[in-house]
């Protein structure tokens, strides 16, 4: 079958989490002995780790065997396809990837989908190919932000953003949410739009550089959360706290921590564990055969100091609850 | 004779380096078929000369001639194909290369079909040419694994293969035994009868009264006069190098004393067997042999630098820690070792710096190092040996050869060594420094040193020596009193029987030579 | 001594040259003791399909590992391989999607690849430049074109024809396997039998004595830097048949791959040394690990962790096995 | 001649080790060029601020490249430290976090900086591995134990007085730069006043002359990367006071930045060369560099493209300040 090039964002074949049970039941058992795989970017970032807690809760639940492999480090793509291929070659039921970039894992996929294999892309670089996706609207981390930024901050000002790996996706995606919403607000100008290779470090020293430069910056988007907390520090060093705001992206641990702790102003989370959690759901369905749509979002929400009690919650159940309902 | 034409005319050469004139308007040319030696002191600009005609470095000012047209000569390939083959002073080859593959370095040797090597072409024709100077050199051993002197053969060979108009030999027998030289002899005779034209620089005035029809003498990077061999002996030579007189000593017996060094059944594998002698304060022992009978080896056991596989040493009667060459250093043992570049150099380090390093603790106060107290017993040692330029912070790769060599003795007087053991020690000294080399050996023993001389030169070895010991394939087969020593003796015990008429036959009486 | 031996030299060293040479010998020891602590371990890992697929994975590296091999043994080191590969990966991508046949799009892609390295080479032999400095330039400058020539985007759509060539194999040999073996068999030659290979050999040796010598060391370097930018096309060729499309990010950290490959195989970062037999063993030990890992299901951290002790211990009994 | 210089040479001698040597120079050009060409295009570029701001970012790397340096100069490499520095920020700040004294937790940073760098050392100097495979193999080593003991978690909850030690300044001069400048002080008497300094260059110069001169090979080698090491922690300990975290992924690529650093000051990867002030003008070369154009707000692709081309080219007028 000719599928058209996958953009997760635009997809128009999709379905929300929250809709899943409702329209297609609870989610079937799967066969005694299933084995799942799962192919991770990197389990050196606390999101990745996350994400495969979540599939481990599930594959427990229903008794599957369920292994989970990871490259050494974001960018070891050829790393990350060996992984995949020889992980394929031990007879999995499905398989869960989360390819480092949008092609490094076709082979991996070609030769599963040629087994017969459900493959699933979760997350965030996204496979053309691909016939099944879970995941968050990744520009939609950006505009959460920008968003808050023009309710928040109604005269405007300048802000700036730390990207992630120059020519990563989500990076990509997300810089270009935010870029283009806060802009389109007409007030806001954004002084600079630099990498920092998702490096808490680079991230430190560009946003102390981007201080020099502009003492009179309101605010920081960082495209992810370890960034988020080299630039709290940077604003901190520089004496800003009061002026500047810092936005993170992905809601890991310390992000929490640090919103609590009233540095990091807030982050997007998008809920990694639950996340996982869908996603092997997913896998189950297609393995039991249900005629899913192509891409399954997954939610994600602005976490600040306002909201954090509601979603800071180990209880995968009561989170469900919180975020279905503005869903609803 | 004068009008014959000369075959080549390096004409008003300068060069200079920073800070040094290594050439200053010289002159030089050469007959065809002639054999013209280029005489001077260490860093009188031979080899400066000899580089800037294979275009290793290029001249300042000046041209050449070749037939009398002049040539441009841009890069060593350019010399090459110009018909200038160059055998350079410091050994020129890459190590894991094998034997074959260093001699046709730069021009292989290349299969019909133009495109691969001919690994067996180049086999052939290197063993062929290896037969006149040494048969035992396979030519598909890699380099690294020949001794010094079969490497220096090598490269002598090398330049025989090319059909070279011009032969430019830059001590090519300094670490070569009398027996090589006199097969290299033989084979410079032949070429020149072709009507090669040869340059050969040498310190030993010896062979170069041997080969050489005339020669070129220079004296600090100027030109001084080129002679008729036939009407110079050896001091009248030496004079217009050195421009002063070369007083000649010969040898002077020492007061030994008690016995400093022992060493015993010292042996390593096949190199080294059961080495056993006694060497006492105030006294010069030579060690003669033929190359490979392993006193190179012996002197770096009794270093520390190898792993002895038997023995012990003592040093005053103390037992020396075996393979542990600072162990060595501190119970007052040095040597200067055989491959100056190779294992003698930090060549991008200064003379002080150089001479320093073993006596570190000598030249630091406080743990900090004095430059000042450094240089001032550098600069002394420098003065005492008469090393040229007189500039201790200069690097020593930067020196001559021969300047070099004495920056690396220079290294154990400057550190008040007890126990010198020179291997080769002139190995590329100038005939006003070799004999300066032998007065200061002489004194070190007086003042109580003891002294080890390992050495090719039969007439070092003579002249030096209070005693000799002999090596032959690894063992010490002889021991001859200061009375018993002379050449016969001495290569009666050197020669392993298979070999000994074969050597004899070919060997022309050197002291005639000389006289 | 030597002049009792009777034997025919000649004939002696026609079966010295038969044998590998004992360095090899000692990376082969390492790659055993790896399959066979594997193959204890796990049933699937000595499985035809399974060292089928080893080798498969291993191509890619094994290929700029052998560029690298030339690049070091002439005393040199390339880091900008990847971004080389990526760009020439993209640019001859784009080629195919407008409908440049494939052959020609393959031919940019080598020129690409030749063209960076050349770059490199000229920087490095006539200007003078250190090796690690002007690859470390190249590696951003390159990996900036093929970035800024895609937008940052992958270019997909490669041709089905194009893409069946590289994923096809003969006799049931995957093509890459085939062309890098093919590679090896002409570098081997190369590097033992032509010219070229002894100045290579010369230059990293002694490049002072090279010179002297009349090797042209100038040219010797360049070429060894166009090879290794060839070599990393074919590299990028091979991935891009693979995964159908291009990417500029591809090729990251491929030099650390490939150095290790070429050191573990025996080649030394001081230049002289190395050999085209060893760099295939190291790059086939690098991919045993990662698949006997794998397949053994060690976690990622743990896969870290046993990749370093499995690097320093392989070293280490290659060492002892051809002694000092 | 020379004979007739009567000057007093010690005199001599220690005028011309005042005058900074031309190599240096050549560097020392190459930053001056790009603080013109900075000045020229951006205001904020040329202020007191920024310019320490350029210094405290230049802080860490130079840290990390001088023990490269020493490393370099004996003929070495070392890839490991990134990860070695992660190790031991992820030790000590535990260490911290549980309530072991700031002073106490530094030693122990250090500890293991120094026990990462002989255990290098060891395989290197003792064995006889090659540098860039040991250190290669201390890469993935050191990264998978600091990521194993962390669980992969970055360390929070430093004390405060840690923190408030090391952002803090002194004049003015924020502290990592002073500690920089102590160190790099303590090392250029080292390399250029002691005798350890002196065996460093003679092994770098001549392995096998060094040891029959009676230099302590083995021993200076291991102490170059035990110092390569401890300078690693140092890096750490500055990095992990700035940011109030320690990751067990800090450091990746900082091998990279160090080699590039010491190269442009002037170390010669062969060994046998290399100068404490050359590094540390690499280093605030390539820390200028970031800032300039993080200040100039140069997108992603053109700022890896503007690296590159930089690099390239400073290379080029420093070889051509300082000729051939
Ligand atoms: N590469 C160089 N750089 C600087 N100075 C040099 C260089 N090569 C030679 N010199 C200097 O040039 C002068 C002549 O040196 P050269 O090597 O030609 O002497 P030589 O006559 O061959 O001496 P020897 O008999 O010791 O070999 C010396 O003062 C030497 O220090
Ligand atoms: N590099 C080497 N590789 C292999 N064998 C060697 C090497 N060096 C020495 N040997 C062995 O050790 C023996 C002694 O060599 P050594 O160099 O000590 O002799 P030598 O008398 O000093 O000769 P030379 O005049 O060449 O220095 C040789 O016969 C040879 O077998
Ligand atoms: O590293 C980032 C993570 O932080 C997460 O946001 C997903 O994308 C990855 O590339
Ligand atoms: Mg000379
Ligand atoms: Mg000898």
């Amino acid at each position: 079958q000719e599928l058209a090039p996958l953009n997760s964002d635009t997809e128009p074949d999709r379905i929300d989490w929250s809709e899943l049970e409702a329209q297609f039941g609870p989610v079937p058992a799967p066969p005694e002995g299933t084995k799942i795989g799962g192919v991770s970017k990197t389990l050196t970032n606390e999101y990745w780790r996350s994400l495969g807690e979540g599939y481990q809760h599930v594959a427990d639940q229903y008794g599957v065997e369920f292994t989970y492999q990871a490259a050494q480090s974001e960018g070891d793509q050829l790393g990350q396809l060996s992984i995949a291929e020889t992980l394929i070659s031990q007879g999995f039921n499905a398989l869960l990837v989360s390819p480092q970039t949008d092609a490094n894992l076709v082979p991996a996929v070609e030769k599963a989908t040629e087994a017969g294999i459900p493959v699933l892309n979760v997350n965030d670089a996204v496979i053309p190919s691909a016939e099944h996706y879970v995941g968050n609207v990744q520009k939609g981390n950006g505009v959460n932000v920008a968003q808050w930024f023009i309710d928040n901050r109604p005269d405007g000002g300048k802000v700036a953003v730390i990207e992630g790996q120059a020519g990563v996706y989500a990076a990509g995606q997300r810089t270009a949410g935010f870029t283009e919403t806060i802009e389109g607000a007409g007030n806001f100008e954004v002084v600079a739009s630099v990498p920092a290779d998702w490096d808490r470090q680079k991230a430190y020293d560009a946003a102390a550089t981007i201080l020099q430069q502009n003492p009179d910056l309101i605010g920081f988007y960082a495209n992810n959360d370890g960034m988020a907390l080299g630039v709290v520090e940077a604003v901190k060093a520089a004496g800003l706290q009061d002026q500047v705001v810092v936005f993170g992206t992905d809601g890991i641990s310390d992000a929490y921590a640090s919103i609590r702790a009233g540095d990091l102003t807030g982050t997007v989370d998008s809920f990694p564990v639950l996340t996982g959690e869908v996603a092997m759901e997913v896998a189950l369905r297609l393995m039991a055969d249900q005629d899913l749509p192509r891409v399954v979002a997954t939610p994600q929400a602005l976490i600040t100091a306002d909201n954090i009690e509601t979603y800071s919650t180990d209880d995968m159940a009561a989170l469900r609850q919180a975020l279905m309902a503005p869903a609803q | 004779m004068p009008d014959q034409p000369s075959r080549l005319k390096l004409a008003g050469i300068s060069k200079s380096f920073p800070g040094v004139r290594a050439l200053d308007n010289v002159t030089f040319e050469v007959r065809p078929g002639e054999v013209h030696g280029l005489l001077g002191e260490n860093g009188a600009g031979k080899s400066t000369l000899l580089n800037t005609l294979s275009a290793v470095f290029k001249a300042d000012e000046g041209h050449i001639e070749i037939d009398g047209r002049p040539v441009e000569i841009r890069s060593p390939l350019e010399a090459r194909a110009a018909g200038i083959a160059m055998i350079h002073q410091e050994l020129q080859h890459v190590p894991h290369l094998t034997v074959a593959q260093n001699m046709f370095l730069g021009r292989p040797l290349k299969q019909a079909s133009g495109l691969l090597v001919d690994r067996r072409g180049q086999e052939q024709r290197a063993r062929e040419v290896l037969r006149d100077l040494d048969p035992t050199i396979d030519p598909k051993t890699p380099i690294r694994d020949l001794k010094v002197s079969q490497q220096q053969v090598v490269e002598i060979a090398r330049a025989l293969l090319e059909n070279a108009r011009v032969i430019a030999m830059d001590e090519p027998t300094s670490s070569l035994t009398p027996a090589e030289f006199d097969r290299l002899a033989v084979l410079i005779e032949q070429l020149a009868a072709r009507g090669v034209s040869i340059i050969y620089v040498s310190h030993k005035m010896d062979e170069v009264f041997r080969v050489c029809d005339r020669a070129t003498i220079l004296r600090d990077g100027k030109f001084v006069d080129t002679v008729n061999m036939a009407d110079m002996n050896e001091a009248s030579i030496v004079a217009r190098m050195v421009g002063r007189e070369i007083v000649h000593q010969t040898h002077t017996s020492h007061e030994r004393s008690d016995a400093l060094l022992e060493v015993s059944d010292l042996g390593r594998e096949k190199a080294v067997q059961g080495a056993t002698f006694t060497l006492r304060r105030g006294e010069v022992l030579g060690i003669s042999g033929l190359v490979g009978s392993g006193r190179t080896e012996l002197l770096r056991l009794i270093a520390g630098i190898d792993r002895p596989t038997s023995g012990s040493i003592r040093v005053s009667g103390r037992s020396l820690p075996l393979h542990d060459p600072r162990a060595a250093i501190r119970a007052g043992i040095g040597l200067v070792p055989e491959d100056r570049k190779g294992h003698g150099i930090i060549r991008e380090r200064s003379v002080a710096a150089n001479m320093a390093l073993p006596s570190m603790g000598r030249f630091s106060r406080y743990g900090l190092v004095s430059h000042r107290q450094r240089h001032r017993v550098a600069m002394k040692v420098m003065e005492d040996l008469r090393l040229r330029p007189l500039d201790v912070t200069r690097p020593i790769g930067k020196f001559s050869g021969g300047n070099q060599q004495k920056a690396i003795i220079g290294r154990w007087i400057a550190a008040g060594t007890e126990i010198l053991l020179f291997d080769e020690p002139t190995r590329g000294i100038d005939v006003g420094a070799k004999s300066e080399i032998y007065a200061l050996i002489e004194r070190l023993a007086q003042e109580g040193k003891a002294i080890v001389v390992v050495s090719s030169e039969m007439l070092e070895i003579m002249r030096v020596s209070d005693r000799v010991m002999v090596m032959r394939e690894g063992r010490l087969v002889a021991t001859l009193e200061r009375d018993q020593i002379s050449e016969a003796a001495i290569a009666a015990h050197a020669i392993p029987q298979s070999q000994r008429s074969v050597h004899d036959a070919s060997r022309p009486d050197r002291q005639d030579i000389i006289q | 001594m030597t002049s009792t031996d009777f034997r025919d030299p000649a004939a002696k060293g026609t079966f010295a040259r038969m044998v590998p040479n004992l360095r090899d010998l000692g990376t082969l020891f390492g790659l055993v003791v790896i399959f066979v602590a594997f193959t204890a371990l796990n049933d699937t890992f000595l499985t035809v399909p399974n060292l089928v697929n080893i080798l498969q994975q291993s191509s890619i590296n094994a290929c700029i590992a052998l560029g690298m091999t030339m690049v070091i043994i002439s005393g040199g080191i390339d880091l900008s391989v990847g971004p080389t590969a990526a760009l020439s990966a993209v640019l001859a991508a784009s080629a195919m999607v407008v409908g440049v046949p494939a052959p020609l799009a393959i031919l940019l892609a080598l020129a690409v690849g030749v063209a960076c390295g050349v770059f490199n080479g000229v920087l490095i032999a006539y200007a003078g430049l250190q090796p690690f400095i002007v690859t470390l330039g190249g590696l951003s400058l390159y990996r900036a074109l093929a970035l800024i020539y895609t937008g940052g985007n992958p270019v997909f759509g490669l041709p089905e024809g194009f893409r069946d060539f590289l994923n096809g194999s003969l006799f049931g040999i995957p093509s890459p396997v085939v062309i890098v073996a093919v590679i090896s068999l002409a570098l081997w030659v190369m590097l033992n039998r032509s010219p070229l290979g002894e100045y290579i050999l010369a230059v990293g040796g002694n490049e002072e004595a090279a010179r002297i010598s009349g090797v042209p060391v100038a040219r010797t370097k360049i070429v060894t830097y166009a090879l290794s930018g060839a070599l990393a096309s074919v590299a990028a060729l091979i991935l891009i048949g693979r995964l159908g499309a291009a990417e500029p990010t591809l090729g990251t950290l491929w030099e650390l791959d490939a150095i290790a490959a070429a050191a573990i195989g025996g080649a030394s970062l001081m230049g002289g040394k190395g050999s085209v037999v060893g760099t295939l063993l190291g790059a086939i030990i690098l991919g045993a690990l990662r698949n006997g890992l794998t397949l053994m299901n060690v976690q990622a951290f743990y896969q870290l962790l046993a990749t370093g002790i499995i690097i320093i211990v392989a070293m280490l009994i290659d060492r002892a096995t051809r002694g000092r």
